[in-house]
């Protein structure tokens, strides 16, 4: 579903040593910072709901990394890659995924819940279809303000089905609101596969409300960031939202409590073989760009950092009971 | 001062703010050319045009939530839910966005949200339309709920409530936009939040109303009078949240008997609330339990006999009285 | 916007004479209900929110005309019309106007709010868009239940902007349950032109959901009804649902206290020209199926009927008080 | 008697209701394949076939009104919405079709649909993921609300809530599935509704809880009894719509004191009804106002400290206790 017919292959015009080293590293950090995530919840640093995004690294870092400071990322539960890629420090993700003071809500969020206003992250959302709406009055805020800013809205492919998708898109077009609606079509909502979830393509049923829409392969981080300016310069001249569809895939469960019932190991393994970091890195590797050393400094750099992630998190302190009714209002 | 109907007081009110600060813009079904369904809007689509007035298509979750967003991200937007009874589509907005937004983001996001919305029964407009359900929202951390009951204070609360930093549900109950009222002209007039009023003086008996039930419960006051020679003190909350719980229990402690009035359905509605604080911060001075008047446990019929039997009456709470006696 | 290009002549086949002066009776008796209703109003025999279907009477002839004993009809508020095309008794529909003992609802529901269970009439709905998944769940149990029944959906245009009208085609179309989708467009939600409304063509939206969908001239009775005939046999042989969009026009307010700010008068005027009664009566007049005499006739029939129908509502009791809890629960 | 968790119990329900009656069917989200999002439902899909156990797109509001009409066209089916967080975009279908549809009609169509869903805190999962909002769908007539504290009484008052003519909104609190008690295998075992049962006998004060509180109300008499010497007795209202308050006035006016416990917000929620409804038909048996411990008027916050500050507990159950005294 994912793969497409010929892989691409060579670095296309535009990608820069250096930009390729910036993704290959943010998809490797991301995907070591959520295996270490998963264990951190097996030893009950972090509870309640977590949805690892391993294996949609390439999703993240390809749409994201497009973004300007002065554009907004709105998306849902599935988002430290999301908040990884747009910048948030790490260290204070993770310190949210631990309660801590420290973290990016102090505490109050969680997984779920991850803002940070100065790199304008406006959530971490956990009802699916909810915060479409939201993007949709961030981007409208943005473009009365006469601001050049794009608000990029993600998603899941089994939140097209609920009523929101359906009034945001429409609110979007009609009111040419700058929004990339960016839907992560990992094939499943939670253990529901697309076809029992929606009536048509996804990018297909955006494409009706008169949009530019797309679909893309979600495994190829190039194509992924190479779609993400096509759809940004659109929005950016004044001519209302676009719609991307990006095939990817979750390796892990739905959440750490999913049982995979729905799924057989045999299709993981096999989607597996399609991992958009080693895509990256034997393209990297074809071009010259790449060698085994250098590699192994860039897991080795990734294993310390996401360590130190852990370390900083730890050393955070608890919320003060007597902060409970902070931030119910604001005064 | 000027004399102005509620519905005119409010219309005032959203010219000021919107003159006052760029940032104000109304969002809402048929607020602009069709003139507002209750005309609360009419003529501001004239005077500040599309970009300030904007006719939204029929869909209160995505309109809700747009305001959400714009407030969010540094505008003061206004949306108009034509009337409570259409709040419900867009409910999960309400309570799980605009509610919850600053407390999730840590403090870092707010939601300077206005939300407007006509409620209350006694037109005959049958099951879905006619919910008084002020007390729902207010049920909600997070939120304030507003609940005026004359134009003076339809005006003094709303420019409030463009000044508040959090989102404010603003309840406007359909029966009282007509009303006529002397109503401030200062640009400056505006009123706190959490400060009921005593409408009326008196000694035998506390009535507690809100909105809408505010008239009832002034009428049942003079019936008491007329009728009983009894004197009823009758209180106005004007916000459920933040709710001025303490006028009502100095009220209560002079007159040691409280009776609340309210559309609603009672079981599980807001005056069980009123009700259990009154017991549990004026237990020793009250004279007998604290009584509620409010709307029949029946889906609003269409009827207009059986309408007007599912309201709550001033016999009734004349009735609630005589029994405390 | 309603009006064909070239507005179709003669009588197709199957068009039998006693059809076609049973829709034209019908049709005529509606705008005759309606406009006495609309007096009736007035006078205060009916309170509430009174929507008018003065202009729309070929969307429910044409359409409801088609549906057998044993399918379903499920509407919004507007549905006068509709409740008479099903062949309620008219008597019970105005004694319902008119809140009496005697009405289908026994007075409990009111113009926006007739109901039948004998004529399979789910009502008459007032939330927007909130009866659209109920229609799924209907046709739902009939296909389950194995019976050759239809349920027909009729909404405005207005009420495509709900996320509903997405949940329930999306819904219905994965399921394939038996609904036939029935879009009355007559280019206004209350004051809400369509093109603020809805960012694209009402039946490329439908489309999109895959399921067959036409646009139809909602003036023209014939035209309806074999648009109707032809969706009903491809859902009736088991293929899912179908889309129909009458394009129509309300001569009248949104409701009794609408003033019209919002539409010109020319314009009204200028759609007027394509009456749907009008149109009928000339095609009969051409075919020799009608004359002045039997015109005539039938303009008093339906004087006389609807009077008949005011004068038993004014008849009908009032409900008791005593009455009042009735129908809270079913036993 | 077999012993089962609570989720076994609830899947028995369902089971011999699916066999009894043709007409049952389920529908909800990962129901079926991925085996229910708390188990519930595993093993239906293989023994009934999709047919009878759909996996549905993830629109509740859309699957809410598909029960709705296949409840009004003959059918009987249960509709799981994963947690009642999830419930609120489905509201409008709830209140202003499911609760009304038979008043609507003259009392012709009626909507024998079960809603299953989760509720309740403690498990971290964040602001909009913890709601305990049982007494907001208390207060609407048309609806009846059941909420189980134990296996026994899940299983058998799930088996009534299909054999209902109206709908039932059947709350089962998370903190309970896994919950181990003795269940009657009989197929014709069937609990009715509005029957409180209480749970203990005491003299001193009256604690009254429903679904998860009514575990802490027991722990709570417990530390009373052992730190105290205090004997309370504690009631399980069981059904919140019906509600037996006619068990809880009896046993107040033995102990004549009164407390609720309710994981919801204090404010607005249904320990307020209870607080009322025992003033108004027990006054002049109090000894002291009735009081109520309920979960703080905060957003849940996330952290595992803070959450557990913001839910009751059993101390404020004894401190409210001794209070009293
Ligand atoms: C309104 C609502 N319904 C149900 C849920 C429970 N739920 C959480 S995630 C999820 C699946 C979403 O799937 P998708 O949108 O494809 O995102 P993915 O998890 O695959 O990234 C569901 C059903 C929810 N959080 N909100
Ligand atoms: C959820 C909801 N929002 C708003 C309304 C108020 N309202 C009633 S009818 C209507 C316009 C509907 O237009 P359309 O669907 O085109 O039907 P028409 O009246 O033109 O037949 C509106 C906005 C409502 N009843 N329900
Ligand atoms: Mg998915
Ligand atoms: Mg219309």
């Amino acid at each position: 579903m994912t793969t497409q017919a010929t892989a691409p292959t060579g670095i296309p015009e535009g990608f820069t040593p250096d930009l390729l080293d910036y993704m290959l590293h943010q998809m490797l950090f991301m995907r070591r910072f959520e295996e270490r995530t998963g264990e951190m919840y097996t030893k009950g640093k972090i509870r309640g709901f977590l949805h690892l995004y391993i294996g949609e690294e390439a999703c993240a870092v390809g749409s994201i990394s497009a973004l300007q400071p002065q554009d907004g990322l709105i998306t849902h539960y599935r988002e430290h890659g999301h908040a990884i890629a747009r910048g948030i420090d790490p260290k204070r993700i993770m310190a949210e995924l631990f309660g801590r003071e420290g973290g990016t809500s102090r505490g109050r969020g969680g997984s779920m819940h991850i803002f940070d206003k100065e790199r304008r992250m406006f959530g971490g959302h956990a009802i699916v279809g909810g915060h479409m709406p939201v993007a949709v009055g961030l981007a409208l805020a943005d473009k009365k303000l006469g601001k050049d800013a794009v608000t990029m809205c993600v998603f899941g492919d089994g939140g097209v089905a609920e009523g929101e998708f359906h009034e945001a898109l429409n609110l979007s077009s009609l009111w040419k609101t700058p929004v990339l609606w960016f839907c992560e079509n990992n094939g499943y909502g939670m253990g529901l596969p697309l076809e029992k979830s929606i009536a048509n393509d996804i990018y297909k049923l955006a494409e009706a409300y008169r949009m530019p829409s797309i679909r893309v392969d979600g495994m190829d981080v190039i194509g992924v960031r190479q779609a993400t300016d096509e759809a940004l310069k659109h929005i950016r001249a004044g001519n209302g939202p676009y719609f991307i569809e990006a095939m990817t895939y979750r390796y892990r469960g739905h959440s750490m409590a999913d049982a995979e019932l729905y799924r057989t190991k045999e299709e993981v393994t096999e989607m597996r073989k399609n991992d958009a970091i080693e895509r990256l890195k034997q393209r990297m590797t074809g071009a010259g760009l790449l060698d085994d050393a250098k590699w192994d400094a860039l897991v080795e750099r990734v294993e310390r950092e996401v360590a130190e992630c852990i370390d900083w998190a730890d050393a955070s302190p608890q919320p003060q009971i007597s902060t409970l009714f902070d931030d119910v209002y604001r005064e | 001062m000027p004399e102005l109907r509620m519905r005119e007081a409010l219309r005032e009110a959203l010219r000021e703010e919107m003159l006052r600060d760029d940032r104000v813009f109304l969002m809402g079904e048929d607020i602009g050319a069709y003139g507002g369904s209750y005309t609360v809007t009419r003529g501001l689509l004239d005077e500040f045009g599309p970009e300030r007035v904007i006719d939204t298509p029929i869909a209160e979750s995505g309109v809700v939530g747009a305001g959400i967003g714009a407030a969010i991200n540094g505008l003061r937007p206004m949306v108009e839910i034509m009337t409570i009874n259409f709040s419900f589509v867009a409910f999960d907005q309400i309570i799980n966005n605009a509610s919850k937004f600053l407390y999730m983001s840590g403090g870092q996001f707010n939601v300077p949200l206005v939300l407007r919305m006509a409620a209350g029964g006694g037109s005959q407009l049958g099951a879905t339309h006619s919910h008084s359900l002020e007390g729902l929202y207010a049920h909600f951390p997070g939120l304030k709920v507003v609940c005026p009951s004359n134009p003076a204070d339809a005006k003094g609360l709303l420019k409030r409530a463009f000044r508040d930093e959090n989102p404010v549900i603003f309840i406007e109950h359909s029966a009282l936009y007509s009303l006529k009222g002397e109503v401030p002209d200062d640009a400056d007039y505006v009123l706190e939040f959490g400060k009921a009023r005593v409408l009326r003086e008196g000694t035998d008996v506390t009535i507690v109303g809100y909105g809408g039930s505010v008239h009832q419960a002034l009428r049942s006051a003079a019936m008491l009078e007329d009728q009983e020679q009894l004197s009823a003190e009758v209180i106005d909350l004007r916000t459920l949240r933040p709710l001025d719980i303490d006028t009502v229990i100095q009220s209560v402690k002079k007159t040691n008997r409280c009776v609340v009035v309210e559309d609603d359905w009672q079981f599980g509605g807001f005056a069980g609330e009123i009700s259990a604080q009154v017991m549990e911060r004026a237990f020793d001075w009250l004279d007998a339990p604290v009584a509620r008047v409010s709307g029949k446990d029946v889906p609003m019929p269409y009827n207009r006999n059986l309408e007007f039997a599912a309201l709550p009456s001033e016999e009734d709470v004349v009735e609630a009285v005589l029994a405390m006696l």
